[in-house]
C-alpha cells in the first residue's frame, strides 16, 4: 500500500470530496468516526479498498456489505498505518 | 412561540447534535411547543439500533424514543435525506414523521433553531 | 509488514466533548502498545489542547477523557504536550504561566505539560509516523 | 420598522480564537444598544461557554474576547449566561462547582455566570428576538 | 420582509446548500464570517436581496457588485433583525 | 522528510489555516523542508489587500508574502479553485504557484498535513 487515508469527516464535508478525489492506485481508505456516514450514503461511490473501525459503525447503526467494506478494530489500524508508506489524515 | 429545532450533522461525531436535543427537551420541559426535524446526514440520529458503548458515549436512541412522552411535539425526518441514507418504516425509529416539503414545513415555525 | 518497533507521535487537534479525536486516538494508542511499538509523545493542537483541562468534568456516566488520557500516558510513561499558542489562547495554563501573565489560577492536568510547536517538529524529524486525529466538523 | 424599543437575547454558540461568533455578536450587540434597543440576556452554549474563560491568554496584540464581552456586560448590566451542562463538560468552572466537584480552580471571569437551559427557554419567552451567533466550520 | 436568514457558513459547509433550498420570496439572506465567501464564488448563484457584513468583506478583500450584494454594517444588521418577521442563523 | 500543509478552509472564519501556517513556519524555523498548497475555499487566503482590523484579527497577508524569506520552500494553490474565486495574476499575493495536478503533487511529500 502506498498512502493510507484515515477520513473522519463525513460525506457532505469538502474535506470528504477532497479525498475522495487524492486516492490513487495503491492507496487505501479508512473511515473513523463521521467518515462512516459513507457506508450508509447511497448518493456517493467509496473507493476500494475501504476500512471502517467498527466501534464507529457500531455506534451508528450502519450495517456495510462485506463485499465493500472491511470492518476492523484499532489493532489493525495500527498495523495498517505501519504497512503503508505515508498515513494522510483528512 | 413554535420552536423547530433542526440537526443536520451526523450522530457522534460532535456534540451539537446531542447539545440540541437538550434544546427541545429543556423547552418542552418548561411546556413550551417544540419539534425536532432531522435533515442531511442529520437523520442518522434516527436509525435503529444505535450501540454507541464502544466509543464511551451513550446512545440518544431510547431519548429520542421518549420524545413524545417528554412533551416534544414531533420528530420530523427529510423524506429524501432518508431515501438516501436507506432509512425505512423498518429501520427508522418509530413515531417518525418523514415530510417531503421542507420550505412549508420550516414556515409553520415561528423560531428556527440549528445546533453550532 | 515491518516486524521492527514503529515509534508514533499522535497529533490530537479535536476537543473532547465536542469532536471524537480524543476517544480515537487513545483507542489507537493502546492498540500501539498492545501490538509492541512504542509513542513517543502525544501532541494537542488547536482545539485538541482542551484534552489538558484539569477542570473538565462530564457527568458521572460520561467518560472524562482527561483522566483517561493521562492514565495512558502515566502507565506507558508517554509525554503529552500541548501547544503553547493553542493552550494560551485558549485558556489553558499551567503554573508557570499563571504567574507570567499574573492569571488567577491554572488549569493543566497532570500529566500534561505546556511547550512550543517545537516538539511537533521533533516528532516529524524523529518518529517513524506522525499520525493526526482531527475533529469530524 | 417598529420605533418601539425591543429586546434581544443573544446565543453564542462559537468559541473564540476558533470562530468569528463572538466577535460578530459583540459588533451585534453595541449596535442594539447604540440603536436604542435592549438585551436581556447572552447565553453561552456548546462551544461558546469558552468566551467566559478568565484564564484565555491571547498574545498582547490580539483582542482578549473575553475582557471585552466583560466590559460590554458590566457597562450595559446585561446578564452573561455559560450553559451549565456545556461549561461542566468543558472545563468552565464557578466556584460553587469547584466545590461541589472538588476541582482543583475555577475559572469563570466575572461579570460571567453559570446557569441552566431555563436561561435561554426564558428568553425564547419572553424577548421579542432571539438572534443565534455560531462558527463557520 | 418575512425571514432573514443570516448565513455564516462558507458555500462549501453543507448548511449553506441547506439554507439556498429554504430561502422563500419575501425573504433575505445576510452574509457574516464565512459567510462572505460565497460573494466571490463563481460556482454558485446567490439568493436576492442580498447583505453582506462590510467588516468581513473587507478583511477577505472582496469587491461584491453593488448590484448583488449590499454591503452594511452592524447598525444596518440590527435593524433588518427588527425588520424581518422571523430571523434564523444558518 | 518533505512535509506539504494543505490550507483549504476559508481565511478568518476560523482559526485552524491560521494555526497550520504556524506549523509551516516552526517547521521552516527548524531548517526542515516544507511547502504550503492552498485549495478550494482556503485560497482566499491569498487574495490580495486583506485588512482584516474590521474583525480585531490580524491579516496574515504579510507573512504569506515573507513565506520564502521564513524558509518555506514554495506556495502553491489550486488553479482551479483560483478561476472559481477569480484569482489571477493581478489579484493573487506575489510569489505563489498555481499548481494544476493536486494528485501529483500530493505524491512528492512524505508527509501531508491537514489543518484539524
Amino acid at each position: 500500500m502506498h498512502t493510507l487515508h484515515i477520513v473522519s469527516k463525513s460525506p457532505e464535508h469538502p474535506r470528504f470530496r477532497e479525498c475522495l478525489a487524492m486516492v490513487d492506485t495503491n492507496d487505501a481508505v479508512l473511515l473513523t468516526g463521521n467518515g462512516v456516514v459513507a457506508l450508509a450514503d447511497t448518493s456517493i461511490e467509496v473507493p476500494s479498498p475501504l476500512y471502517g473501525l467498527k466501534d464507529d459503525i457500531q455506534a451508528r447503526a450502519l450495517t456495510p456489505d462485506s463485499a465493500q467494506c472491511q470492518v476492523i478494530g484499532f489493532d489493525d489500524m495500527v498495523a495498517l498505518t505501519i504497512q503503508a508508506q505515508r498515513v494522510i489524515s483528512w | 412561540m413554535q420552536t423547530l429545532i433542526i440537526i443536520d450533522r451526523p450522530p457522534y461525531g460532535s456534540w451539537s447534535g446531542r447539545e440540541s436535543l437538550d434544546m427541545a427537551f429543556s423547552l418542552a420541559a418548561f411546556d413550551q411547543p417544540v419539534s425536532l426535524l432531522f435533515v442531511g446526514e442529520g437523520v442518522l440520529w434516527l436509525n435503529k439500533g444505535q450501540d454507541a458503548t464502544g466509543i464511551a458515549q451513550k446512545s440518544v436512541e431510547r431519548n429520542l424514543k421518549a420524545a413524545a412522552m417528554f412533551g416534544i411535539e414531533s420528530l420530523m425526518a427529510d423524506q429524501s435525506a432518508c431515501q438516501r441514507f436507506s432509512l425505512t418504516g423498518q429501520t427508522l425509529i418509530d413515531g417518525v414523521e418523514t415530510v417531503e416539503n421542507l420550505r412549508a414545513t420550516l414556515r409553520r415555525y415561528d423560531h428556527v433553531v440549528f445546533p453550532g | 509488514m515491518s516486524q521492527e518497533s514503529c515509534h508514533f507521535t499522535l497529533v490530537i487537534t479535536g476537543a473532547p466533548y465536542s469532536s471524537q479525536a480524543p476517544q480515537t486516538a487513545l483507542g489507537f494508542a493502546w492498540a500501539v502498545v498492545a501490538s509492541g511499538h512504542a509513542i513517543d509523545r502525544v501532541f494537542l493542537y488547536g482545539e485538541g489542547v482542551h484534552l489538558a483541562s484539569a477542570l473538565s468534568c462530564p457527568p458521572s456516566d460520561e467518560t472524562n477523557w482527561t483522566s483517561a488520557w493521562g492514565e495512558f500516558l502515566e502507565q506507558h510513561s508517554v509525554p503529552g504536550i500541548a501547544c503553547i499558542a493553542s493552550a494560551l489562547r485558549r485558556g489553558l495554563i499551567d503554573p508557570a504561566e499563571q504567574q507570567r501573565h499574573e492569571l488567577p489560577a491554572s488549569n493543566l492536568a497532570a500529566p500534561f505539560s505546556i511547550a512550543g510547536l517545537g516538539e511537533w517538529v521533533e516528532g516529524v524529524m524523529q518518529s517513524s509516523r506522525v499520525i493526526y486525529f482531527h475533529g469530524g466538523d
